[in-house]
């Protein structure tokens, strides 16, 4: 058995479903590997705590990564958890915010990622509006609820499988704007990042990757089993809004996590330059592999 | 310059205390059962005794600072409670660090939310010039010698315009000339007041003791007044002071 | 001499800041050296100054605010012997509230302007305010009470010249902690939710990747805790010259 | 009788919440009604207590280490004047450090595990304690360190033997404050990384929007600190025997 | 009884002080300006004079605890510094509240490390008994009246075994017969012994002084000595005494 520590990007959650379910279903002891799943509370760090050695791999998110990169950290992207975005503008459904172009004016709210004013920016610039015709507002973690008190108009942020369930749930329903509809290139939300300089000639990372794939076939074919092993052990995630967000978050799972479209990557760092978020467009084979 | 140090308002009647079956125990100790003791409205009553023998408790227990037990009684000749009607000076000076020597000597007004009219400061200096301390008004405390804060204290205790006066050892810490002097205006200022005063100088109680009491034992029992001849302040070469003195003494013997 | 202290102060923590990130062998994203962040500090002056401006408003409104209610409820806290059984549990509770808790609550009541910032330097200060005076409150010299009794002063005039002037040298030592935790409350209180301060700079320049830009902001930080708490003791010692102030290693033997 | 208290204590204080609650109207995601909570107390009681010990453990540790710490540290300022000058700014300024800048250094150093909670309480609970102490071992009356000095004793012994005890009563006052804020401090540490502890569980929920569950945590960790604040209260003045209690409340007049 | 009293260590050829050109100012005021003292060796030095002249600082200035100006010199007849061969006793009673009765006597050896050996326990427990605290020991200053405080100040002081013994009033809250008492014990424990003792009582100063000076003025200056006939502790009604305290009383005024 040898050991493998994973960082998460956040805590458990459905988003994670194909890692829990194939450490649940013994997966990963099946190719020979003992996997620690740690999440963090601030999602900046496990990149950071990956390029300084102290994991074996982490969840990131591809914007990060560009940006990560652009700053120097050796990290490299190795695998694809989810592959569509999932970063959303909601705004309330019965409220005054129709289209984008509603938001003139109005106060936004996001969650420091370091990428949400870019991809903000583009929405609005589709649109005929800068970001100096709304106001920003850090509201931290607390998306939903500062839009449902009606403290932003619209918060950028929110994922679109979990925040809209959440509002749903209160009963105050929320409208999504799809940035991959408005403006902003596609790309991958969830990925998994190593160090550049370990990944030659480590196979676990080959290992790792086989069972996270075995795992997201099995939550397609068997969504009961998967879901039921994936509360196991973790009460608190058997709640409606888990439930739902499971729902919507299957069909956007990697069904090939070790796969790399590179020109995708080429397209986003592009779309991060032209917004000033990174200074060159590098050689997508620095910092994204398949490994062998 | 003896003016200040007499009450500018009409003293009412003067008050007499009765303490009778007097009893306080101090962890299983009894210091004392039973105890009697009468202060005399109008005079000064001195109390002498062994160290440690209760004469700071009594008299705190008179000022209402130690809780007696029963079935001890605390009678004033007028029948009214004594709070508010006393004016205390313990053994050690209780100086404020923080305020002047002035503003020591006008606690009792500022606490009592009284307006500091000019009349008032201006009796507080006449005390402090009568204590020697003039010129020392604005001086914190902390700048003051041993005896120079006792003697702040005791302006303290003569601004406050009380029919009771309780003082424990008010002159200990002054020289024999020094404390000649203020026993003097003591004696003036004090004059008509009921007043009971812990000293442990017989000399000094026979110079301004109306009646003088020895306390003994333990528990501890108050003897018999002692009353020498003439008015306080008396002066301090009378033969006759002398020859009670030794008895003063062979009663502190017990 | 004393600056002369101060600088050398900087200087050795700089050289020892150097020193772990050449022993350690930090990387740069996590532990920038010394010179790294000194570059940023110049690069990005007008932007630390603009936000350290929002922060240091907060942080002294703070102060204000949190010395003025943990004075009053200490005082309030030792007038009434109810107050004192039953709002001291609350005030402990009160401590052991995370912000983010209460984040949502606090912008709801206050907005994401400046008020929930102050509120939440308030609630950090408050606590060591209030216990420090009211701990001082209790420790009167016996000796003044009975005189003040004697005297007929009432319960009020009591704390108000007796009690509470003892407890000011109590009182100092809460403030003096309050000086240094009023920047960490205001920080807290930003990432509750704002559109500028150090606090949301750093969030900002972590969620960046600029690390460099990070330990800037907190350079600016630690200069306000470092200044407030020397304005506070050297206000202190002004404001209590009959206090005692023997500095153990001062003596002569 | 004290029980009686803290009953109607806690029965005042779910009234005031229940009140909060109808009259603000504020929804449930945001701040829950008290039975709401007490439902989620009962319903999730096996998973409280399995974080509460993991919290408490933290707790009690960065207690003991901070108390340890600050005491040692107050010592040592007042041993030597060369740290009081250097130290003393570097004190403060770790006082001005947000944690999250800190949280990958720590996990660097000390890993996911326990270590870096304990870490974090420490340095929360460190500073009250070394100010308090540092404090109280400045405030010596003068005339006890005469007498110590004529005696001939070295500047350890009047240290040790005079100062030290003269300090306690201002040491407790530090330590009341740090056993109120020990709490927070080791749900911050598990801010930093963690898979257990109520500030998982409690970001965990606040994530999912149970704010019901993290409320219940909020719960529990008000009844650790009101119960470490009155344990620790109740040993200070065991402690403590000559030292003047003069509740100002319970003076008659 | 008296056995503890005197030191258990063979004394060192005793040690005489000398004073010269002591210089002081508070605040601007001269306190004393070339001020002169010899205290001689052996024997007891009292020291008299009004409060406030600067006695205590005199004091605090040759235990090394005040700071003189130049051109101020303390010499030693042995020419070795001062430090660590004081016995101090201070104006007030400094007692420390945390330790107990005994503990506080046996201050000094805690305060140098020393052991804590039956025979040190012992002595300070003989001493207590000495000044009438036997079965105090284990209390705690705070339930002490004030002369038991003091009372234990003088046993600390006299438990301390230096040549040099520095007392500042060692006997002011302590009642007439107390006091004759202590006195004896005092001076039996103190002979040989240098000493310079303050005191605000002629008669103490002519029981007890081999030599007596008064300090008068300000600045202050100290005047000749005044060597009473025979040895100290001499008897209470000794006439010639009498007659001596006139003189003393006379120089005070001065
Ligand atoms: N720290 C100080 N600052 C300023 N003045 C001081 C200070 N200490 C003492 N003094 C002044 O020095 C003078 C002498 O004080 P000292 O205590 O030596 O008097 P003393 O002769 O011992 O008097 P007493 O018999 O009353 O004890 C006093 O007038 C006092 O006010
Ligand atoms: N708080 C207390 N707890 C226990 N015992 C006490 C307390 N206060 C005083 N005592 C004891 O009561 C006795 C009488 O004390 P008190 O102070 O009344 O004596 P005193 O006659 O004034 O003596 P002195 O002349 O020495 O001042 C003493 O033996 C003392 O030890
Ligand atoms: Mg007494
Ligand atoms: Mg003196």
């Amino acid at each position: 058995q040898d050991k493998l520590s994973v960082l998460l990007d956040w805590f458990v959650n459905p988003d994670h479903a194909p890692l829990v379910v194939a450490q649940e279903k013994g997966f990963f002891k099946d190719v020979g590997l003992d996997v620690t799943l740690t999440a963090p509370a601030d999602p900046n760090d496990p990149p950071k705590l990956v390029a300084a050695g102290q994991a074996d791999l982490a969840i990131s998110y591809q914007p990060q990564l560009h940006i990560q990169v652009g700053e120097g950290l050796p990290l490299v992207r190795v695998g694809t958890l989810v592959s569509t975005p999932l970063n959303s503008v909601v705004v309330l459904r019965d409220g005054p915010v129709k289209t984008i172009k509603d938001l003139k004016g109005r106060k936004i709210g996001f969650s420091v990622g370091g990428f949400e004013d870019a991809l903000l920016g583009a929405m609005l610039e589709k649109h005929g509006l800068t970001l100096k015709d709304v106001e920003l507002v850090n509201v931290n973690f607390s998306l939903s609820p500062a839009l449902l008190a009606g403290q932003v108009d619209a918060v950028v942020g929110a994922f679109r499988n979990f925040e809209l369930n959440q509002m749903d749930i209160e009963r105050h329903p929320g409208r999504a704007f799809y940035p991959e509809e408005e403006g902003v290139p596609a790309y991958d939300e969830l990925i998994i990042v190593a160090h550049k300089d370990k990944i030659a000639g480590d196979g676990r990372i080959k290992r790792f990757l086989d069972a996270v794939e075995r795992a997201t076939l099995y939550i397609l074919n068997h969504p009961e089993e998967a879901q039921a092993a994936f509360v196991k052990g973790r009460p608190e995630l058997n709640d409606d809004l888990n439930r739902r967000a499971w729902a919507d978050t299957l069909p956007r799972f990697s069904h090939s996590p070790a796969a790399l479209d590179a020109a995708r990557y080429t397209r986003f760092a592009e779309f991060l330059k032209a917004r000033g978020l990174i200074k060159t467009v590098e050689p997508v084979e620095r910092y994204a592999v398949v490994v062998k | 310059m003896n003016a200040p140090l007499r009450p500018n308002t009409l003293a009412p009647d003067p008050l007499s205390i009765t303490v009778t079956g007097a009893r306080l125990t101090y962890g299983g100790t009894e210091l004392f059962a039973n105890l009697a003791l009468t202060i005399e409205a109008g005079i000064t009553t001195c109390l002498l005794g062994p160290s440690g023998v209760g004469k700071t408790t009594l008299l705190r227990m008179v000022a209402g600072l130690a809780e007696p037990e029963p079935p001890t009684a605390i009678d004033t000749s007028d029948g009214a409670p004594l709070h508010g009607r006393v004016a205390y000076m313990a053994q050690q000076d209780l100086l404020l660090p923080w305020l002047t020597v002035l503003d020591n000597v006008l606690l009792g007004a500022r606490l009592r939310h009284e307006r500091r009219s000019p009349a008032l400061v201006a009796r507080a200096r006449a005390l402090l010039d009568q204590v020697g301390l003039a010129g020392r008004e604005a001086d914190r405390p902390a700048t003051l010698s041993g005896g120079q804060r006792q003697r702040v204290a005791i302006a303290r205790t003569l601004m406050e315009d009380k029919p009771l006066v309780l003082m424990d050892e008010p002159f200990s810490a002054l020289d024999a000339l020094t404390r000649l002097r203020l026993q003097d205006a003591a004696a003036e200022a004090l004059a008509g007041r009921t007043v009971l005063m812990i000293t442990h100088d017989p000399l000094e109680a026979l110079r301004l003791g109306h009646r003088i009491h020895v306390m003994t034992g333990r528990p501890a029992t108050i003897g018999p007044a002692l009353e020498p001849p003439g008015l306080p302040p008396r002066a301090v070469d009378d033969p006759a002071l002398l020859a009670l003195q030794a008895e003063l003494l062979r009663r502190l013997a017990g | 001499m004393r600056l002369l202290r101060a600088l050398i102060t900087a200087a050795v923590l700089l050289a020892l800041w150097q020193g772990v990130v050449s022993l350690t062998g930090v990387p740069r994203y996590i532990l920038p050296g010394p010179l790294a962040v000194a570059d940023a500090l110049q690069r990005q002056a007008p932007l630390l100054v603009r936000h350290g401006a929002t922060t240091l408003t907060e942080i002294l409104l703070g102060l204000l605010l949190g010395v003025a209610l943990g004075g009053a409820s200490a005082l309030t806290l030792a007038s009434f012997r109810t107050a004192r059984r039953w709002l001291m549990p609350l005030l402990v509770v009160s401590q052991a509230i995370p912000v983010f808790a209460l984040a949502p609550l606090l912008v709801l009541w206050l907005g994401y302007g400046m008020a929930s910032k102050v509120a939440m330097a308030t609630l950090v200060i408050f606590f060591p305010v209030t216990t420090a005076l009211f701990d001082g409150l209790r420790r009167t010299e016996p000796g003044w009470l009975d005189l003040a009794r004697t005297m007929g002063a009432s319960r009020r005039s009591v704390l108000w010249h007796i009690r509470l002037p003892a407890a000011l040298p109590a009182f100092g030592s809460g403030l003096r902690v309050a000086a240094a935790v009023a920047p960490i409350g205001a920080v807290i209180g930003e990432w509750v939710g704002s559109s500028s301060g150090l606090g949301y700079l750093m969030l900002h320049a972590n969620a960046r990747m600029q690390i460099d830009l990070l330990f800037a902001a907190l350079v600016v930080l630690g200069v306000f805790a470092v200044a407030l708490y020397a304005a506070v003791d050297a206000l202190i010692r002004r404001a209590l010259p009959w206090q005692p102030d023997t500095h153990p290693a001062e003596e002569k033997d």
